[in-house]
């Protein structure tokens, strides 16, 4: 389907000021450019689990899985594998992904799996009004921890580089331009695709006035360099003041899940005679 | 023999030993000799040592459960012969590895043997096997067919020793053939597997738990042969959630567990209720609670399996009795699954997915025409409705890549096109859709004979079963000629197809294998009333013997 | 007025006004009144923009639901004129704001009145709430006394701009003084929070899911007050777990979520079944299936959560109809998790989570005599047997750290000591062990009123009703003249108290917030047939008058 | 209790030569000298899986919780934090903690809860008879992948390290002094301690051979030095053929998840106090 209107009639109920506008429109953007380059949208499919993030499901007129809190990335896994043919992107939340189903993540970076994550990472539990995630401060005040959190963040860019992902990125919604190039390039990344996105939650998390004057992009950093990357995901570790990296922290080409797993097709025919071979076998 | 017409054999040896392979040899001995076999493997949950025993029986009638009496001791370790004291009577004949097993009946050097051959130790069940086919007076070519057909590796060193035992020994009791062609034989979770493939599976997810781990472990094997994807993850929460992304994507997938790692399923599988994804659940049963005993059977899942995940939608559960039945319920519950986008259960147990089955393919249906049901639509209506209101609760299904078509899939509440809602007229209207489904798959399902009655068919006293206990009732029936009903479908329940079965009846006795009644309480639930509960929980199924004097201290 | 003993106001305006607490304010005005309250608050799943509203019933009876028709509209956005004008009828006095609404009755121009004191945006429903209260003809030190009660910070900033709109406005409709002393106004959550902390609650154990996070969120306000542990883990899986190393270390656990978090907390309940170790569910049920309608209503979890878990085990479940019994009974079921070492429920919906109700603190029952039950040991008999078999099923309890006792909890199935057993006889002790201790929780039960008959009591026509929608029906049958029976305790089913209470019931008819008819359903597995089944899964709760009509259709 | 048999008379059900041995004898050893010091077992508590690993909660004749699979941990916090006078260890499998529950791996070690975890790290699932794990080399052939597994393996060191684990060691069943010093190291360290332990599974995955010659303890290694710990965890990825470093590799003080969330004790008097000025003042 070409010429399609990309945003849907359903009525947007995000905050004003809220990240999640940058991240649907520049999921917007590229998408209209690949049509515009002869891509169909057809075979585009969007994961999304449970959270302010997940409205993007209603929101972008494409194929789409608005599937349960957590659990984004084997839904998204189980259609990769089913239909290698389809670009699958998930957006995450960051409670989502790195509480609840954290374990997914990891292991779809592990297996190098084809498809993208974005987080909206908020550092914040936006839907639910408001508590702490794996990467709010030490200390920060949600309502499940009114006298503030007892501990220290997770650091998301770490702990992927720890567990082989084979293209990491951090983006931020005040830098539309370039998220858009760091989308494009995850998905266009043959195997997995991780980009954490300091996304600004106007309500319950305003942290722009904090990373605008931190953020920066590392000038000739070589994406190919694991060490440098390691030392660039270090430099902020979500909690302490410090600069804060953009861009492709880390890049690697290796095989991925899908082709390593992938079996020939069958016919009926074939299969059915399979079957009666087996169980004439066990006469 | 105990009787004319049956034998029963003991396999018994240490785990690691490898009993259930020789039962496996055992059965497939007997079955060449035109019987139906039954296979008991029994193990504790451990690799090595430990005491493992497989009873075999073989008989004319179509079995599906084990003597107390047995006919043929085969033992490996001295336990076999001290455990097994109960299950012997006056005719039994022991068959012995004299290295390791004091014991009356004939013994075999069994050491001594490999070492003439300079065969490895691991052959030593090749030897035990030859002097059983002696004692039991089995033809050495049946030995040799069965050997070849079974060892494709080493098979002539494995008939070396084999043939020294057979020499050896003396015929004990001869184990007559009966002329009727042999059957194959099939493990319940093979039948399963190779039912699903029926069904046309595209893609397997399972995280390994006793008793499904089997299935896993075949389908992995056969995937290239099969063509399908076989998947294990992380855990069971990304094993159902990834075979819901397989069926938005529009292949056909199952799953498969035991009540432990279902738990962490049950919210996918309310989500597949309400996004209307089909998935076939594999769940075979154990004895509960929590980890319990991991390879002992049971039956108390039916009712967690009926009312998992939170909310209301329409769900299949079978639950077959024998692997004849899996293989041929399987592949419904597949088809099913797809027609109404619904999950479906199939729920064996431990007895049923890790024991032996004779299986008469000449009953296999033919499946030539493709699965049934709406698997693949053409092109759909444009702009599409994942969840069109039609009348019998069931839209025609689209998957993405298909030219136009925005396929939009929803955990919330949705309108007809899958966007969220929270208007209450759309909530209720989706909500009835899925209660005509309901009623539409109840319609369908009313096509299939959904309960077996066996047994004496008119008998005014019957016994209700499902499952696994289908073979032992029927058994027990017959002995004492009461009408035995075991509905296969339980859900949705098949209330009419049961009354009839039922019709006539003035005393009903449940038989299951749980603590509390799973079924009699569904039963009465739908107005149909026990009146008298045989159960049995100790992770062993019932015996002929156990179940028979159960029954008979109740129609005194 | 609608009627003279009463009086509904509706309070709307857009996600992010704060219509809870606006709405919160209104109903403690009227409850100083000497009115009881009752206040709905309906929300989409959104953080701002979106509309909001609140319905604060106040009457001379008990309430526990909305009527359809309100006597005070206050509109804080033109939404709520337009989106509720069913609502209104010939009396109802509209307060608005002038800046953003048009519509008949008095309006205030909020932005002027705001500038002239100098105050900040937020302060805008305090001015509402003024004219409201001038409407409504309040007095003013009413006013004073329930902003300085409710608003500690800024008080005085909020009362003059209030003022100024009272000064503004007219009387309209003038309510009425009770004389009767007002009563404290608590929400079901908070209710449940403090029944916990009277049963002895050391630790509650809890991940954000709507509609039972703002018991999380009040018991971690109130944690150091309370001196208990309150933990927020990264998952439902852990939360579960946690509770159960608590219940393990002798720590009074409870934990809390809705049913898709429920799902993952399934295998620890059932590890909670076999280990024996008590702990609290609460489970807060919405509009299912899957993620459904995570603000709204549903009474769709009784069947899962009365299965949930692989194989069998004793539980107590408890739906309790208010705030009043979720004091109660929050602290019983605590009680009894722990004298008889089981999982126990307490089973509230949206409606009765987020809704405030009056209640009485002079009933509360007094707790002096601490917690009931073995909950502490003494020196247990040594060698310590973690499973005792006892005549009643239930083993003296000892945690780890008792001088000389070895204490293991094993999810296998276990012998006396904890150890694992796969002998087929100790796993019927110990399932018969459960047994008895399942009868012996029923007869404990059986020791309370576990069975609410409301309305006319000999009437009979009954409604059959459990959980929120207890005050609805209680208010129905009263004014059809029917008995109203509500089970507060489901499981174990209280079939004897409930066949006292039905007795001479001549038709049965059951009021449900789910599709299928769950307690119906239950209750005739239990031989107690229903007539007529009456539901609502739009997942907003009945209203006075829709139940009324539902029921005046069937009872012709 | 004082002078107890520390073994139970349950009949030990390990496969000949299987490493759990090891790992039972080095804590039976521990337990015997701590009471010899004085130091009462009963406030010891063994939590473990559900595994031939787990199997030890049957074996030691101490209090233990023995769970479900891939549950040892938060069972673990949740007992630490009803009593923190209880020394709390974890016995957990490979299967068990880096699949099944990773996440509650992940969060002790962010939240650093004070409790120690031995991972029996055979790289199989051995008592389901022999399937891949995540640490599992690419390619290895168990009964669910016998064609061979298609992901690279977790580094569950890099891991930790990437999670802010406080104590990293990795042990060898093969070298029990070492794994003693090891485990009594962890127990003693205040805040979340972690042992990999190489355990030999004799039957599906007799790794001895490769092991024994590759292991070493490298010479003045700084546990404070966090660089160097990184190079150390990478040296050997658990896949490719390399040198193996045993010992504590990383180490760092800081304050627990238990301190930071303690809550003042308060009488039952006081409690029903709290709870009647509550609804008092929502009148
Ligand atoms: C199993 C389960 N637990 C809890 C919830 C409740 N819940 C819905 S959204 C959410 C948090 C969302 O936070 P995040 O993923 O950061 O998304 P955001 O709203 O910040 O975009 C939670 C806890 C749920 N839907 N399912
Ligand atoms: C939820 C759940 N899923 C699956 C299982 C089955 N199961 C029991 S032990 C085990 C694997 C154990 O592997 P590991 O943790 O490595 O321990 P090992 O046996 O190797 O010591 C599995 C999958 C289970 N008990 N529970
Ligand atoms: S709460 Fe935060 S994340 Fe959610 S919509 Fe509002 S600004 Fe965005
Ligand atoms: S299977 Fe492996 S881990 Fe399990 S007992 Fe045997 S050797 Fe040990
Ligand atoms: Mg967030
Ligand atoms: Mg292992």
């Amino acid at each position: 389907m070409t010429g399609r209107n990309l945003i849907t009639d359903v009525q947007n109920t995000w905050c004003p000021g809220c990240g999640n506008f940058t991240i649907q429109h520049t999921l917007k953007a590229l998408l209209d450019g690949w049509e515009k380059e002869g891509r169909s949208l057809d075979n585009v499919v969007l994961v999304s689990g449970i959270g302010c993030h997940a409205k993007i499901a209603d929101y972008l007129n494409i194929n789409s899985f608005y599937s349960l809190h957590g659990r984004t990335i084997p839904v998204a896994t189980g259609i990769k594998l089913a239909n290698p043919d389809l670009t699958v992107i998930c957006c995450c939340g960051d409670g989502d992904c790195y509480a609840e189903g954290l374990d997914h993540l990891v292991f779809a970076a592990k297996r190098n799996i084809d498809i993208t994550v974005i987080v909206h990472d908020n550092r914040v539990y936006g839907l639910t009004t408001g508590q702490y995630t794996p990467t709010s401060p030490l200390g920060f005040k949600g309502k499940s921890t009114p006298s503030g959190t007892a501990e220290l963040p997770l650091n998301p860019v770490e702990l992927m580089l720890a567990c082989g992902a084979t293209f990491i990125a951090r983006g931020y919604t005040k830098k539309m331009d370039q998220l858009k190039t760091l989308i494009r390039e995850g998905v266009a990344h043959k195997g997995f695709s991780f980009i954490d996105v300091l996304q600004i939650c106007a309500t319950f998390f305003p942290a722009a006035d904090y990373y605008t004057p931190r953020v920066y992009e590392p000038a000739d950093h070589d994406p190919a360099d694991f060490q440098k990357a390691c030392l660039l995901a270090r430099e902020w570790d979500y909690n302490s003041d410090a600069r804060i990296a953009l861009g492709v922290l880390y890049r690697k080409s290796m095989p991925g899940f899908g082709e390593r797993v992938a079996v020939p097709n069958r016919t009926a025919s074939e299969r059915e005679q399979a079957v009666r071979d087996i169980i004439a076998a066990r006469i | 023999m105990a009787e004319e017409r049956e034998v029963s054999v003991l396999v018994g040896g240490r785990a690691g030993d490898g009993i259930n392979n020789a039962g496996a040899l055992v059965a497939r001995l007997m079955s060449r000799l035109g019987y139906r076999i039954y296979l008991y493997f029994d193990y504790p949950s451990l690799i090595r040592g430990g005491h493992n025993f497989a009873v075999i029986r073989a008989a004319t009638r179509e079995v599906g459960t084990c003597r107390e009496k047995v006919d043929f001791v085969l033992a490996l370790n001295q336990e076999t012969v001290t455990r097994h004291q109960g299950m012997v009577h006056d005719g039994t004949a022991f068959v012995f590895n004299a290295d390791l097993v004091k014991s009356e009946g004939q013994g075999i050097p069994v050491k001594a043997i490999l070492a003439a051959e300079q065969a490895p130790e691991i052959m030593g069940n090749s030897v035990m096997i030859g002097g059983f086919a002696k004692a039991a007076g089995i033809e050495w070519a049946q030995v040799e067919d069965v050997f070849r057909a079974a060892l494709p590796k080493g098979t002539d060193l494995n008939l070396k020793v084999a043939r020294r035992a057979y020499d050896q020994l003396a015929v004990v009791r001869k184990i007559p053939e009966r002329g009727s062609p042999p059957l194959s034989l099939v493990t319940g979770n093979e039948a399963i597997g190779l039912g699903l493939i029926r069904g046309g599976l595209d893609a397997y997810v399972s995280y390994p738990m006793t008793p499904s781990s089997s299935l896993l472990h075949f389908l992995a094997g056969e995937k290239e042969k099969f063509g399908i994807t076989v998947v294990h993850p992380e855990n069971e929460i990304a094993v159902v959630l990834m075979g819901l992304g397989f069926a938005y994507a529009g292949k056909k997938a199952a799953v498969g567990t035991s009540g432990g790692g279902f738990c962490l399923m049950t919210e996918g599988l309310s989500l597949a209720g309400m996004a209307e994804l089909p998935l076939v659940f594999v769940v075979s049963q154990r004895t509960g609670p929590s980890t319990g005993l991991p390879t002992y059977t049971g039956q108390s899942e039916l009712q967690f399996v009926l009312h998992a995940g939170q909310g209301e939608f329409p769900r299949l559960i079978v639950a077959p009795g024998d692997a004849g039945e899996a293989l041929a319920w399987s592949a419904i519950a597949l088809d099913i699954a797809w027609q109404f986008q619904v999950p479906a259960f199939i729920l064996p147990d431990k007895t049923l997915s890790e024991g032996t089955y004779s299986v008469d393919t000449a009953a296999l249906p033919s499946r030539e025409d493709g699965p049934a049901g709406p698997g693949r639509a053409a092109s759909p209506s444009l702009p599409y409705r994942r969840y069109a209101d039609m009348p019998d609760g069931v839209s025609p299904p689209a998957f993405p890549g298909t030219p136009g078509a925005v396929v939009k899939v929803n955990s919330y509440a949705h309108d007809e096109y899958g966007y969220t809602t929270e208007e209450g007229d759309m909530v209720s209207l989706m909500t009835e859709k899925r209660l005509r489904k309901q009623e539409a798959l109840a319609r369908a399902m009313n096509t299939f004979p959904q309960v077996n009655v066996l047994g004496k068919a008119d008998a005014p006293v019957a016994l209700l079963c499902w499952g696994s206990t289908k073979g032992v009732s029927a058994e027990v029936g017959d002995a004492l000629g009461l009408r035995v009903v075991q509905p296969v479908v339980l859900e949705p329940f098949p209330t009419t197809q049961l009354r009839v079965a039922l019709s006539g009846t003035t005393k009903l006795i449940c038989v299951e294998e749980n603590a509390t009644g799973q079924l009699a309480a569904i039963a009465s639930e739908y107005g149909i009333a026990v009146d008298e509960e045989i159960f049995r929980y100790d992770g062993r199924p019932f015996t002929y013997e156990s179940l028979l004097a159960k029954v008979q201290e109740v129609i005194l």
